[in-house]
């Protein structure tokens, strides 16, 4: 599949990946300087399968994604100034301030509700395939969801119903908590399943599934077009299990930037990578992953990297300013937002 | 004018909406109910065979699955069952479905049509006799339709599937098969305009579904012995119209509110209160509630009348009322 | 197994099997003379899975049943004088009346509370497995549940966490719609699932499963011994997945007694089953299929089968005329039971 | 006195349980809130390791066990999370826990011990930040607790651990780290009792859990414009003191009530209700009802702050309730 992509591609992808990154990044230090006040749920580590699987989808094509939604919304191509100034509450943002970090959406691009309870999106996208499927063309939904959700029993009715109607649902099961799968260790970061492996689940309906390193954009690709293809074929949902280390700085339940801010040079310079959290850069972060076969391939110089990384930190600390700019809505507004 | 029961004016405007939608869903098992009313469903089930699903027992699941079509455009009417069945969705129905217009910022709608049976199932008791409407309306963000006959099925059920909110239809579990004159042609009862079903100079009686049947009995004894009554069918809880509940007690000075549901943080508790705060200097004496009593509804026919709302019940209250208040202005 | 019983034991069980079909003849016929008024389910064809359940049970087992329960309550020993009282709403009843058919419950035989939603059984039983695996001693709880209560989301969560916490719960499944599995027929007789086989459900889990035939009283008691003896010895839950065909009676909403009430001689006499319903009496009928075993083995001679369904029809009338003559509870009653 | 937090008293107590009963079991994720006080379970997690057990995201399933598990006589304090983390649970609790007892005719008890935090989780929007004790309170069959601080938290958790009732304790999401002079030893505070926190005869100021302190700041700030404002903690709304509220009122003639939760069939209207039918001659003004208004939780700061009581807001309704009625016998 990798010759799909030229080098403009690439670089694309490679900058999509880098901007949810330093998205990430600002929106931890934002919190830190006191822009805003909510629990939040940073998207770093994933950054790969969640770009992956937007660059499988089209225009027409519907999503539910969950709590960890940022990297979903800068991955489908929302404006980060936007998505920055919802989370920071301002009435400029994507959802009028109303959302922040857990609900924000952009229906425009085709998100439908962003639920923060766990297991929601799962039924909600169900219900996305649905419509999809009573209606003329090929659109598919996507519901964007944890491990943690295949715990909640909404999950098992939506992918038996999914599976009875023959919804075009593809489920993307990010699964960020590999080691903690079986045991009951407690707290948020962690699956407590009995189930041996997370795609016995969606096997149990007779829904394909595949499991994928969720670090590697090429390999979700691949799936994601596969798993999209097949709804858009009509035949039915398919469940994609992208599999990745949890990021150290998700294990707390408040976030912290255990890891620091992303040094870019640490895709080629073994030396900078050192420290704690040494494994993880080497092996473990998406980005770093990307840009260092983009190296290798020769797509970008290093100069050229360096350069990119420059534009997207400029790039998010313009919508830093942008949203630290906004107002917040006027208090009386929120009554505008009940009914249509 | 055609009688009609429940059923047929439900089928009457389900009809009407797979004819000018193609896209229009009915999704649930026994949509009309468990009685005989159910027969009525299979010639319409036979014509849009196509589009009527019966879902696996998977409330939760498959009301998200209607918010979630809704918010793509399409209308499914979901039926959910009695009123208890929807409490494994409830997750679905107040996280999912009631903030999500404004969780979005106004951006998304969410037209799902949800339905469901409310009242007394005799003999089902804890899990099948449930009138939850306080606790559904407690949570903003979703239209309450509370019917009281077969005719207000028909418009205020055509109103809901226009509507680009959710609505929560609520007919009566033992309602299916009561009649009314209900016309042939499509009409639509706004929402959030009670019906003043009787006019009286004495006390108010508020009322709404079912009950609004049992007040205008207790109206008609209390006419018997002298009482005037105005008898409000609320018709919509969300929206309310405040107005003509205030307007009545500004003339009669004495409300009692009439529910099947429980006292408690009930529909009652909600229309006493807001009369206690807007219509304060209207009243003459204090307000009485005619609810089901704070406690678990049991199986035995007995206990079922006990705790339950009568019109000797109401009667008895207003007389209560209208004793205690001044002396009305005008005789009823 | 079949030695482990003798004559007396088969006539007692019987007598258990038959005293269920008189009782709920009794109720379709109390029904219909108006002695009390609600949507009842019949028991009627999975007699032979209830009382084998039941009798590897011990006193100090805990069980939690659903809304086809009647023949539950009298398998485990129920005073049927008591549990008819309690249908037609007396004071005199199991529960005051206050339970009616679909909650009645004998907690003095170890029932919780039986409860009419889908799916709730198993979620109760569950928690009685917990409470009984903390505690000393080897009992065990029995969760009594249909084929549709595996369409209810709480139903997936609750097996989860039987296994993992390896609770001793043994789960029946009386799956009395073993041809509606997999399609949409509507209604209630129906379990509307895409899972091929239901035994996958607990297997995804890693709980033991097997299935049987609900019709054989020794197959049943065969693997409900087993699976108790599993619990018991504190390995985790066991399920029991036990298919009957639905009687013709239960098919509609509102039962009928299509089949008429059940003649004894259909247990030896070929030509006393005619009509519609003669494979249901010849193949399916549990009641009848046990008589003629024990009529085989020589346990039983016809007469003595005779007066054995004479003793039990005239303790159901017994039963009836205890039932009948009972008060209905005093009104405010119900005040009382609602708080200890 | 020592000082503790909410989650000092919390393990107080729940140290308390696991020493006098060895089948004491809890149960629950973030029993101590998601924020820095959760750090305070670790010593007691490590002590108690064997009855500890953190569930999965099983809401619905974990609420109906830890009711199994009480219906064989075991207790197990079983923390379900933010109250909207309660909703998928909604079956267990409104079928399975609220009727069990009434369906066995009282031959069945079920203990069980649910604790759930409320209230505005700043910046959580419509789906974190929940006060559903309307929604609660429609459900008879079980007791319901809402301390106004660490005090309360531990007498009234210790009564409700001891409880043959179900019960929901419920504490504010952002309470846990909030302090007060709490006694060492064990006691417990008797449910239906409510606390007359601050005595006063112009207004009747009602309130639960962390409104109670809003009410009392708002009484100061009454008080330094001469109205006397009597507080009341109602503590328990089931069973609720009713005898606490009318007596006030009888004195006081003004009633303002005080509730997180939605206006709509909320709290603060079951309150108003009773007063309008049983004290009715008491009043000498409208009621007013501060409480969160009508529509879903948006995550704006600006937004939460318009719809949530406030002090300012239950002065303003005080002076206005002050004045539109007849002057008190006695200034305040
Ligand atoms: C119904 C419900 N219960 C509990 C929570 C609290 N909660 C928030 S995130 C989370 C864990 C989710 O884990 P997972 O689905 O794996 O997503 P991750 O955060 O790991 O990406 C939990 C339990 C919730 N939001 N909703
Ligand atoms: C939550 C819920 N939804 C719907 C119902 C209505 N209902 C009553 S019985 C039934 C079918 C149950 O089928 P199954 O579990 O197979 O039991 P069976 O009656 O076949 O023994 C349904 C859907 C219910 N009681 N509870
Ligand atoms: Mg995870
Ligand atoms: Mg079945």
């Amino acid at each position: 599949m990798a010759e799909r992509w030229d080098k403009a591609d690439r670089t694309r992808l490679l900058e999509r990946m880098l901007t949810i990154r330093r998205f990430e990044e600002a929106v931890d230090r934002l919190f830190h300087e006191q822009a805003f006040f909510a629990h939040y749920h940073l998207y770093i580590g994933q950054e790969a399968t969640g770009v992956a699987v937007m660059e499988a989808l089209g225009p027409d094509d519907r999503l539910a994604t969950h709590h960890r939604n940022h990297g979903h919304v800068i991955a489908r191509g929302s404006d980060p100034s936007l998505a920055l100034a919802e989370i920071l509450g301002r009435d400029t943002g994507l959802n009028h301030g109303c959302a922040g970090t857990l609900h924000m959406s952009d229906p425009d691009l085709g998100f439908i509700s962003t639920s923060a309870i766990v297991g929601g999106s799962i039924s909600l996208a169900t219900g996305a395939g649905f419509a999809l499927k009573q209606a003329d063309g090929d659109a598919v939904a996507v519901g964007l969801f944890g491990d943690g959700a295949l715990e909640e029993g909404v999950s098992f009715e939506s992918l038996n119903m999914a599976a009875l109607y023959s919804l075009p649902v593809v489920y993307v099961c990010e699964n960020n908590s590999p080691g903690a799968l079986g045991s009951a260790g407690g707290g948020f970061p962690t699956s407590v399943s009995a189930v041996k492996d997370l795609t016995d689940i969606p096997r149990t309906f007779g829904i394909p599934v595949e499991t994928v390193d969720g670090r590697r954009f090429d390999e979700v690709h691949e799936l994601a077009a596969r798993a999209v293809d097949h709804c858009r074929r009509r035949e039915g949902p398919y469940f994609i299990h992208a599999v990745t280390d949890r990021w150290a700085g998700s294990q707390p339940l408040w976030p912290e930037m255990t890891t620091g801010e992303t040094e870019i040079a640490r895709a080629y310079d073994e030396a900078a990578i050192e420290g704690e959290h040494a494994d993880w850069f080497r092996d473990h972060d998406p980005v770093l992953i990307y840009a260092r076969e983009l190296l290798a391939s020769g797509d970008l110089s290093r100069d050229e990297l360096a350069e990119l990384d420059a534009r997207v930190t400029a790039r998010i600390a313009e919508a830093s300013e942008f949203a630290l700019a906004g107002s917040p809505p006027a208090p009386e507004s929120v009554n505008d937002y009940v009914f249509a | 004018m055609p009688t009609k029961n429940y059923a047929d004016a439900m089928l009457d405007v389900l009809r009407t909406a797979m004819e000018e939608d193609p896209s229009f869903v009915v999704m649930g098992n026994e949509v009309l109910g468990i009685g005989p009313e159910g027969a009525q469903f299979e010639p319409f089930q036979r014509e849009y065979s196509e589009r009527i699903y019966f879902p696996p027992c998977s409330e939760a699941s498959f009301a998200a699955l209607a918010a979630g079509a809704a918010m793509c455009g399409q209308r499914v009417f979901a039926h959910l069952g009695l009123a208890p069945f929807t409490y494994p969705a409830f997750s679905s129905i107040a996280n999912e479905i009631a903030s999500a217009r404004t969780s979005s910022g106004g951006r998304l709608d969410v037209p799902v049509i949800m339905h469901m049976s409310h009242g007394l199932l005799h003999g089902g008791g804890g899990q099948h006799s449930e009138t939850p409407m306080g606790m559904y309306w407690n949570l903003p963000g979703i239209e309450i339709v509370m019917p009281s006959g077969a005719r207000e099925v028909k418009g205020l059920l055509r109103t809901a599937i226009r509507s680009d909110n959710p609505t929560l239809v609520v007919t009566h579990a033992f309602g299916y098969g009561a009649t009314d004159d209900v016309p042939d042609e499509d009409y639509e009862i706004p929402f959030g305009v009670a019906d003043l079903r009787r006019e009286g100079n004495d006390v108010t009686l508020v009322a709404c579904s079912a009950m609004v049947g049992v007040a205008l009995e207790a109206a008609e004894q209390l006419a018997a012995d002298g009482v005037g009554a105005e008898v409000i069918d609320l018709r919509t809880l969300v929206p309310l119209d405040e107005a003509a509940i205030l307007a009545s007690v500004a003339k009669t000075g004495h409300l009692v509110v009439v529910d099947e549901g429980r006292l408690r943080c009930g529909v009652a508790s909600e229309i006493a209160a807001t009369v206690s705060e807007r219509g304060f200097d209207s009243l003459r004496a204090p307000i009485a509630r005619v609810a089901r009593l704070d406690v678990p509804v049991s199986a035995s026919a007995i206990h079922e009348a006990h705790i339950s709302p009568s019109a000797e019940k109401i009667v008895a209250a207003a007389k209560g009322a209208v004793g205690a208040g001044a002396p009305a202005a005008s005789g009823g």
